[in-house]
């Protein structure tokens, strides 16, 4: 990227900087007041947390979507992985053993209240899936838990798992007129579901983004 | 022109016939290819147009063969001046095969020299025949590129020289004949003969006709080819070159012109031109020759000038044609058998030598040319002056003239002929030339009396002492010329070509260099 | 809605969703098979929508029954029916391509994951066709690029990583352009669904929306390598194995195109008209720097690649010609149809000529006709669809669009267009021309597979006869736009 | 002036930086790092924008969760390329590919 | 689908599937292939006996099929369509005949004969073609059926000549192109209608006529080898003799001839073009290009390239008489279309004969061939006499309507035109047969690949093609009055032409 380029890609970055600042500043109020709709069809929704609501069954369909993407990160650090490239045995620290072995419980404990509290206030599967993906790179990190290398069929379950519920539940949802047209009734616990499967999914994709990838390449 | 009734009537006969004509020499030609057939294809060949004299002596004046769907519409028939050309060029052809025969005895490449003649003669035979433009055409490409092969037979240089020459010029004469009956069928809005006749074309239409065919006519400065191709010819070819194929350039004229019909005084004024520069031209450079058969050659140029008055009186004065017609035919007729006679007798000149018996029988045709009277010549120039004495003022009295100083030239001519043949040394024995020869010669010299158009008895005195007077003063100043030879000047035989080719040449070699260097500069 | 259950547009996105994940988990060989009659099916779901809709016109698919602004509107109509149709159609020919392709063990390592990869990628393309919500489109854009770059990776090379990460870098950059326009335009008038925010986007609209615009359109372009943003394509689609490549070429850039122009005849028709001729002269330019240098090209894929820069030049010269008699919207439909099926056969040819030679030069073709001509007349009938040469659906393109311009009285286009087909002509002949010399001596062909020739020269005759029968397509665009 | 309007300026102003730092700096790392502050600065925007009118607005913040995880999904596919190219070429920079077209 | 919508496809699919399966062929079958290609030939000639039989009757053949609304692939059976038919019909039988036995034992045959049946139909194709879109449809697909057949050896040379065919033939396609698509926007569908149909368009438009009818011929003009345009013939003979022999003398060069006279009459309408002063401008350039091309034939060695000279000049015989405003100009141009392709296919055969049998490949090394290999001689000597136009040939028939024509439409300089072509095609021609028949041939033949074996001087595969089309060339000549000869069909179009 030589000089001219670079100056170039500076000038206009303030200068459409500028333009937006000032573009913003006189913006008139928006026509359409989504919050309305979204308090008036919370109660059909199946949770509380309006965020929650819109998440998985407003916008659910962009919820599947983003599972896929994640899960297409992994696929391709899958391919980058290499089946042949051996797997690095990691240095046992003691102190740190100790310390991941009191701290894994309460992790647990965490990431299943952040899964139970997304139906009433933020939190859900996502948050949940972080706290336990964070957990497994602390017992990588410790020595406890080796790096993965290809994943086994089991492995592949589990990470496919949510997704794949979650895409079960909007096909057979299909019955009530439209994909993720969850019946009032049923909503609360269908979201439940998802939420889990979810949960349990992430985790494993969140710690397999750091886990495949931190074996010593060959 | 003789009567018809006795004429056999059928129409299968006619047609069949007609075909003949033709066929029969081309069949002959294809038998001369396998092996097998060849040897009696050889021994037939000179009896070749025996079918065509058939027709022309025999069958009815108003034979006709129609094939509409052939070419552009032929018809193929016989008219009166038609059956008066055929005569002569199928009696021609007969004896020049008889003559070929002996003449070829032991000759290696005899099969092509015949596949050639009888092309030639089948061509030169149809034209007689062809009543409308696209099959005259086509049996007059026939008989020239044929005629090539006769040329260039004895694959000597002067022959590759002189058939060269031949080729470009009738291949000129040809497209410009093409062009010229394209203008006079569209003129005349049919290809029929019949139709062209009552037509009365553009003059560049009249003009490129008469030129397409003043190259096989031999008119000046488009004689080039003629001195050189007759002579390298083998003897019988070019009695056969001479004597008819030239008519066939004439014919074409009095075919496609519309003689008698419309008046095209510039053009005709041309022709008479032409026609007297070609007589006296003729002669002046034949007389600087020193080859018998140049000789000939150019006496050929000049007879035709004869002719071309003629025909330029009619296009000059149309009411004189149905006089003139007759005349020329006659005069055509004469000079065939007479010029054809001459070269035979060179021909058995050249093998015998100039002994005694040999002059005799050339002198009898050579005094027919000079129009002695009681000869074939002198009956056809008295028929052609008769008719061009009647022409308007300028030409009458100078024609009056210059046809007297012209038998004079003639007989000058043919003085220098003899005395050339009796010059030439003894050979080898030629017993077998000279029967056909002789009995051409006779046939020759008797045959005009036939077609005589006005019997000339009772004769007027003036008419003979003006005939009589020119030959007897041409032989005092021969038997002068003969006594204190005086040197002639050397002119290259075909006269002005040699310049004319070495322009052409200096211009091929540059195109050539221009191309090596463009070829090397890519 | 008592048909719901068999609503196509639904399944054509859940059905490639599913396969892709069984795909993962049951490994290389099922998983061909799976793809491949999963996509059979697909393909046929895809005509049913088509004809589904030349009956019925547009249609509307609130996903989570809540309708337009709150939840997400799948849209099906004549645009998408012809995006989801040529989808389908390439995508089938091209898996069984790779089924054999990889079936190779030296490419044992690809294959794992190349199932799985390209169901997330069509499944992505699918959404995208058929999606009408801005934001939802983001999403759709994002599966889509990460999908591609993992497609282009799966090659698994230094040079494959390095145009990974420049396709991904500048994917992402585009990504982030177009989320803050949408954010912007959510911020203007609190909507992200198309079908509510075209009639609030017309009239006298904030310089916010204008930038908005601005915005995506670039993200967009940057997306569909269109001049300035082309140089990550070449080393991206040149290096990927023979049929990730025709996926890329032939499909993926197209759906970045198939949303610039979905945006300039929706919300976005006033700013694409003042662009417009900006992009026409961009995209006639691209068509000629790109034949340019496809015809310097010294490997036979980075050719093919180049050739894909200068054929999206033709599709973006339709912008200045959009007009009511819609015939600059066909020729852009044709050409996005001929040009897909094409250059898969391109590709697909490619790989044969390329693995029965050993070599990926141009030069290193010399004398293969002889071995496998199938291949060979495949690569010349999709030429003859590049080049714009009857009787290809390339050729009812070209007309189309001189017809347009003629009609537009922009004369300035035909000659860019003539120009750019005897350049394509230029490089498609200098293929085909070292293909018919006389083979070397010392060279030697290994086998190939009939498979893989009998699927380039599908899809070349394919290209070829849609040329023939146009009509059909024309009179399902026209549904509901 | 409402304080959504000014997380939306601020949001504006990370945006281009991140987008420009993208471009401009040359170490993958750094590029990555750029990408996620981009990311912010446009989630900012988006939320910032909702907030002007008072109470919060759901809608773009569920969006903004959903940008969140996409946003990991590329930079851990980014990170995991640039870390095959380094095990590849031993160089973090994308330099050896710089020529551009 | 009446039968008179089946007959004209089936004429395209006779010699289309047989290519097709050709294609397929593996190379070893010999037997199968030449059965094949023979079978379709047949087939062909027979679809086309019925068609002829037909239009004549007055019936009327087409086939319509929509490929866009507006747009529309048709086929015309008529009687122009058919004199082109025809010609390539019964020209594609000998010449299949002459490369199965020219290409005995040579590489890459399945390729040859299958884009040799596709070049075949694409001609077929665009003679019956019922407006410009189809035609314009075919005439591209003659372009790419031909590419492989001039490339068809693989050598550096034959690539050379390729790409300048290609250059000259793919420029001439976009002109084209440009052409149509404008009259397209100017009147909407573009049908051949006898009369023309542009005239409809009024006088405001005539500035953008002028313009489209100038792209249309050059376009054209570039397979009719018109001079600026003709550099690619000459070049493309480093093809295979029979692949010059249909394609450069019949096929691809007739088929631009064929669309100067279809724009000409069927789309502008004589009277009109006539009235708009294009026609001038067209008898110009053709008559610069004939005294052009006969010109460069004069220096050409390469026995090939002089006859190639020769075709770009004598091609443009037809476009004179189109030029030629009147029926008899026109009768003259369409019979020489048909009489210089049998005539040319008789010296491109002869041609052929002498490189395979004898490796002669030079005029200067020509000597004495006459004896070696009479008949092929005797055939190349009519064809010869032919071209220049000597009087019972094909050649001298078409000249002839072609001078009167000129004559009629009171062009008098185009006769000196007809003259100095003429003069200078003897002047090329008359050589080669000097060498032929007169001069003695050399000690050992350059390459004698086929011994002689009594009168069969080569393969019979070989000496029949040119023998049966020289005689066709002196039937034609001397029976061109007859009822079926091409000269009768080309005066029924004249008149079906002229009269409407």
């Amino acid at each position: 990227m030589n000089r001219f380029t670079r100056g170039l890609a500076v000038a206009v970055g303030v200068a459409l900087a500028a333009t937006l600042v000032a573009a913003l500043l006189e913006l008139p109020a928006a026509a359409v007041y989504l919050p309305g709709a979204v308090a008036q069809h919370l109660a059909q929704s199946g949770v509380e947390h309006p965020v929650t609501a819109v998440l998985l069954n407003f916008r659910g369909w962009d919820t599947l979507l983003e599972v896929a993407v994640l899960l297409l990160a992994l696929l391709t650090l899958l391919t980058l992985r290499g089946s042949e490239a051996p797997v690095a045995e990691v240095e046992a620290e003691p102190l740190l053993q100790g310390l991941a072995r009191k701290a894994l419980p309460l992790i647990i404990l965490m990431a299943g209240y952040l899964f139970w509290a997304g139906a009433y206030r933020p939190g859900g599967a996502f948050q949940a899936g972080a706290v336990l993906a964070a957990g497994a790179v602390l017992l990588h990190l410790a020595g406890l838990l080796p790096a993965w290398a290809v994943p086994g069929r089991l492995l592949r379950l589990g990470l496919i798992l949510g997704f794949l519920v979650f895409l079960a539940v909007a096909a057979g949802l299909l019955g009530q007129g439209a994909l993720l047209q969850y019946p009032p009734a049923l909503a609360g616990n269908l979201i439940l579901l998802i939420e889990a499967g979810l949960t349990l999914s992430l985790g494993l994709v969140l710690a397999g983004l750091f886990l495949f990838v931190t074996g010593r390449q060959a | 022109m003789g009567e018809t009734h006795r004429r056999t009537r059928i129409p299968a006969v006619t047609h069949a016939s007609l075909i003949a004509s033709l066929g029969w020499p081309l069949a002959l030609m294809l038998a001369l290819w396998p092996a097998r057939t060849r040897r009696l294809a050889q021994g037939l060949a000179p009896l070749a147009p025996l079918p065509a004299l058939w027709v022309a002596a025999v069958l009815s004046g108003d034979a006709v063969l129609e094939l509409p769907s052939v070419l552009l519409g032929t018809r193929l028939g016989l008219d009166a001046t038609g059956r008066l050309f055929l005569l002569f060029t199928a009696l021609t052809w007969l004896a020049a095969g008889l003559y070929a025969r002996a003449y070829l005895a032991h000759e290696a490449r005899r099969s092509v020299f015949w596949a050639f003649s009888l092309a030639t003669q089948a061509g030169n035979l149809g034209v007689c025949l062809a009543q409308d433009l696209a099959s005259f055409y086509s049996f007059y490409a026939l008989m020239t590129f044929a005629a090539y092969g006769l040329v260039v037979h004895t694959r000597s240089a002067e022959a590759w020289r002189a058939g060269r020459i031949y080729l470009v010029m009738a291949v000129l004469g040809e497209l410009t004949l093409v062009a010229g009956l394209m203008m006079t069928a569209y003129a005349a809005g049919g290809t029929q003969v019949a139709d062209i006749q009552v037509s009365t074309p553009s003059p560049l239409a009249v003009g490129l006709v008469t030129a397409g065919l003043g190259v096989k006519v031999g008119l000046p400065l488009l004689h080039l080819w003629l001195p050189l191709a007759h002579p390298v010819a083998p003897v019988p070819a070019s009695a056969v070159l001479s004597g008819v194929m030239l008519k066939a350039g004439l014919l074409g004229w009095l075919r496609f012109l519309p003689l008698g019909y419309a008046a095209y005084p510039e053009i005709g004024a041309t022709l008479l031109l032409l026609g007297l520069i070609a007589m006296f031209y003729g002669v002046a450079v034949g007389l600087a020759q020193s080859d018998l058969k140049v000789v000939l050659a150019y006496s050929s140029v000049s007879q035709m000038g004869f002719m071309t008055l003629g025909v330029g009186a009619g296009l000059n004065a149309p009411g004189l044609w149905p006089v003139l017609l007759p005349a020329v035919g006659l005069y055509a007729l004469h000079h065939a058998l007479a010029k054809s006679a001459l070269f035979l007798g060179a021909g058995v000149a050249l093998k015998v030598g100039g002994r005694a018996w040999v002059l005799a029988g050339l002198a009898l045709p050579a005094l027919a040319l000079a129009g002695v009277p009681f000869t074939g010549g002198w009956l056809a120039k008295s028929a052609l002056k008769a008719g061009l004495i009647a022409l308007p003022a300028p030409w009458a009295d100078l024609l009056g003239v210059a046809l007297p100083l012209a038998a004079l030239g003639t007989t000058l001519l043919m003085s220098r002929l003899l005395w050339l043949a009796h010059r030439l040394p003894a050979q080898e024995a030629a017993q077998a030339l000279t029967p056909p020869w002789l009995a051409w010669t006779a046939a020759g010299s008797l045959l005009p009396w036939g077609f005589m158009p006005a019997w000339p008895w009772p004769m007027d005195w003036t008419g003979f002492t003006l005939a009589a007077g020119p030959v007897f003063l041409g032989l005092v100043l021969a038997f002068l010329a003969w006594r204190w030879p005086l040197a002639a000047p050397a002119i290259p035989p075909g006269d002005l070509v040699v310049p004319v080719e070495r322009l052409l040449q200096a211009l091929v070699r540059a195109r050539l260099r221009l191309n090596r260097r463009a070829a090397q500069g890519r | 809605m008592t048909e719901a259950w068999l609503e196509p547009a639904a399944w054509l996105i859940i059905l490639p969703l599913a396969w892709a994940s069984v795909a993962f988990l049951a490994g290389p060989g099922r998983g061909a098979r799976l793809a491949i009659l999963a996509l059979v099916a697909q393909l046929g779901l895809a005509l049913e929508l088509a004809a589904d809709l030349t009956q019925r016109g547009a249609r509307m698919h609130a996903v989570g029954g809540w309708g337009a602004p709150l939840g997400i509107d799948l849209m099906a109509d004549g645009l998408s029916a012809v995006m989801l149709l040529l989808t389908q159609a390439v995508a089938l020919p091209i898996a069984v391509y790779a089924q054999a392709y990889f079936a190779e063990t030296h490419h044992r390592h690809a294959a794992t994951w190349f199932w799985p990869l390209a169901g997330f990628l069509l499944a992505a393309m699918n959404a995208l066709f058929l999606s009408a919500d801005l934001f939802n489109l983001y999403v759709t854009l994002e599966l889509l690029g990460l999908a591609a770059v993992g497609l282009v990776a799966v090659g698994g090379g230094t040079a494959q990583i390095t145009a990974a990460l420049r396709y991904l870098l500048v994917s992402l950059l585009a990504s982030g352009g177009y989320l803050l326009g949408v954010a912007l335009l959510y911020g203007a008038y609190g909507t992200v669904s198309m079908t509510t925010l075209a009639p609030l986007a017309v009239g006298q609209t904030p310089l916010a929306v204008w930038i908005a615009a601005g915005l995506m359109l670039v993200g967009l372009l940057a997306k569909t390598a269109l001049l300035p943003f082309h140089f990550w394509l070449p080393p991206a689609h040149g290096g990927a194995p023979a049929p990730v490549s025709a996926l890329l070429s032939a499909l993926v850039v197209k759906a970045s195109f198939y949303l610039v122009l979905r945006l300039a005849l929706g919300p976005f028709a006033m700013m694409t008209g003042t662009a417009a001729g900006l992009i026409g002269v961009l995209g006639a330019s691209a068509i000629l720097w790109g034949a340019w240098q496809a015809l310097r090209a010294q490997r036979l894929k980075q050719l093919v690649a180049w050739s894909t820069v200068a054929q999206l030049g033709y599709l973006f010269l339709i912008f200045p010609l959009l007009a009511a008699d819609g015939l600059a919207l066909q020729a852009g439909a044709l050409q996005v149809v001929a040009h897909g099926l094409a250059k898969a056969a391109l590709f697909a040819a490619a790989g044969v000529l390329m693995r029965a030679t050993g070599r990926d030069t141009v030069e290193g073709l010399a004398g293969v006709a002889g071995r496998v001509p199938l291949t060979l007349f495949a690569f010349g009938l999709a030429g003859v669809s590049i080049m714009g040469l009857p009787p290809s659906a390339g050729f009812l393109a070209k007309w189309l669009l001189i017809d347009a311009a003629l009609k537009q009285g922009q004369w300035g286009w035909i000659v860019v267009i003539i120009v750019g087909s005897l350049l394509a002509a230029g490089y498609i002949f200098r293929v085909l021309r070292q293909a018919f010399l006389l083979a070397p001596e010392d060279s030697h062909f290994q086998p190939v597979p009939r498979r893989l020739e009998w699927v380039a020269f599908v899809l070349a005759a394919a290209s070829v006869l849609l040329g023939l029968r146009g009509a059909e397509l024309v009179a399902l665009l026209g549904v509901g736009s | 002036m409402s304080t959504g309007l000014l997380y939306a300026l601020s949001g504006v102003g990370l945006f281009m930086l991140g987008a420009v730092g993208v471009i401009v700096l040359a170490h993958l790392m750094r590029k990555v790092l750029a990408f996620n502050v981009m990311g912010s600065g446009a989630f900012l925007v988006l939320v910032g924008l909702a907030q002007r009118t008072g109470q919060p607005d759901p809608v773009p913040q569920a969006m903004v969760l959903t940008g969140i995880v996409v946003a990991v999904a590329a930079t851990a596919l980014a990170l995991g390329l640039a870390r095959a190219l380094h095990a590849r070429t031993g160089g973090v920079t994308l330099t050896q590919g710089e020529d551009g077209d | 689908m009446t039968v008179n919508e089946m007959l004209p496809l089936a004429v395209i699919a006779s010699s289309l599937l047989p290519g097709m399966v050709i294609f397929a062929l593996p190379e070893a079958r010999v037997g199968l292939r030449s059965v094949l290609n023979l079978l379709g030939a047949m087939s062909k000639l027979v679809f086309v006996i019925l068609l002829l039989e037909g239009v004549a009757r007055g019936e009327v053949y087409g086939f319509r099929h929509t490929v866009l609304p507006g747009l529309d692939l048709v086929f015309k059976a008529d009687a122009l369509a058919l004199l082109f038919v025809t010609l390539s019909t019964v020209l594609w039988l000998f010449t299949t005949i002459y490369a199965i036995g020219y290409l005995e034992g040579s590489p890459h045959r399945s390729r040859f004969f299958g884009f040799f049946s596709l070049c075949v139909t694409a001609t077929v194709g665009l003679a019956m073609a019922g407006n410009l879109f189809t035609f314009f449809v075919f005439y591209e697909l003659l372009t790419l059926s031909t590419f492989p057949l001039v490339v068809h050896r693989g050598t550096p040379q034959a690539m050379r000549g390729g790409t300048v065919y290609l250059a000259y033939t793919l420029a001439g396609g976009a002109l084209l192109l440009t052409g149509i698509v404008w009259l397209h926007g100017l009147m909407g569908q573009v049908d051949f209608v006898h009369g023309g149909s542009v005239a409809a368009l009024g006088p405001q438009a005539t500035a953008q006529i002028k313009v489209v009818f100038l792209l249309l011929i050059a376009g054209v003009g570039v397979k009719a080898a018109l001079v600026p345009l003709h550099g690619w013939l000459p070049q493309a003979m480093v093809a295979p003799a029979p692949v010059s022999a249909l394609l450069h003398a019949v096929a691809v060069v007739k088929a631009g001839a064929f669309g100067i006279v279809r724009i000409v009459y069927e789309v502008y309408g004589v009277e009109y073009a006539q009235s708009l002063g294009l026609l001038k401008p067209l008898a110009i350039a053709a008559a610069v290009t004939i005294v052009w091309g006969s010109l460069r034939a004069l220096t050409q060695d390469d026995l090939k390239k002089r006859l190639a000279y020769s075709t770009v000049s004598q091609v443009s015989y037809i476009a004179l008489g189109v030029a030629l405003f009147g029926p008899v100009g026109t009768i003259g141009g369409l019979a020489h279309l048909v009489h210089q392709g049998i005539m040319k296919i008789t010296l491109f055969f002869a041609a052929g004969n002498y490189a395979e049998t004898l490796g002669v490949h030079k005029v200067s090394e020509l000597d004495g061939a006459g004896r070696r290999m009479p008949l092929t001689s005797a055939a190349f000597t009519i064809a010869a006499f032919g071209m220049i136009g000597v009087a019972p040939t094909a050649g001298y028939v078409s000249k002839w309507y072609l001078g009167e024509g000129a004559l009629a439409a009171g062009m008098d300089w185009v006769v000196a035109v007809l003259w100095t072509s003429s003069l200078l095609n003897a002047a090329y021609f008359l050589p080669i047969l000097y060498r032929l028949w007169f001069r003695p041939p050399p000690a050992a033949w350059p390459a004698e690949h086929i011994p002689a074996r009594g009168w069969r001087e080569t393969g019979w595969l070989l000496l029949a093609p040119p023998l049966i089309t020289a005689a066709a060339v002196l039937v034609t000549g001397l029976f061109a009055e007859a009822g079926w000869s091409p000269l009768a069909w080309a005066k029924l179009i004249a008149a079906r032409e002229y009269l409407q």
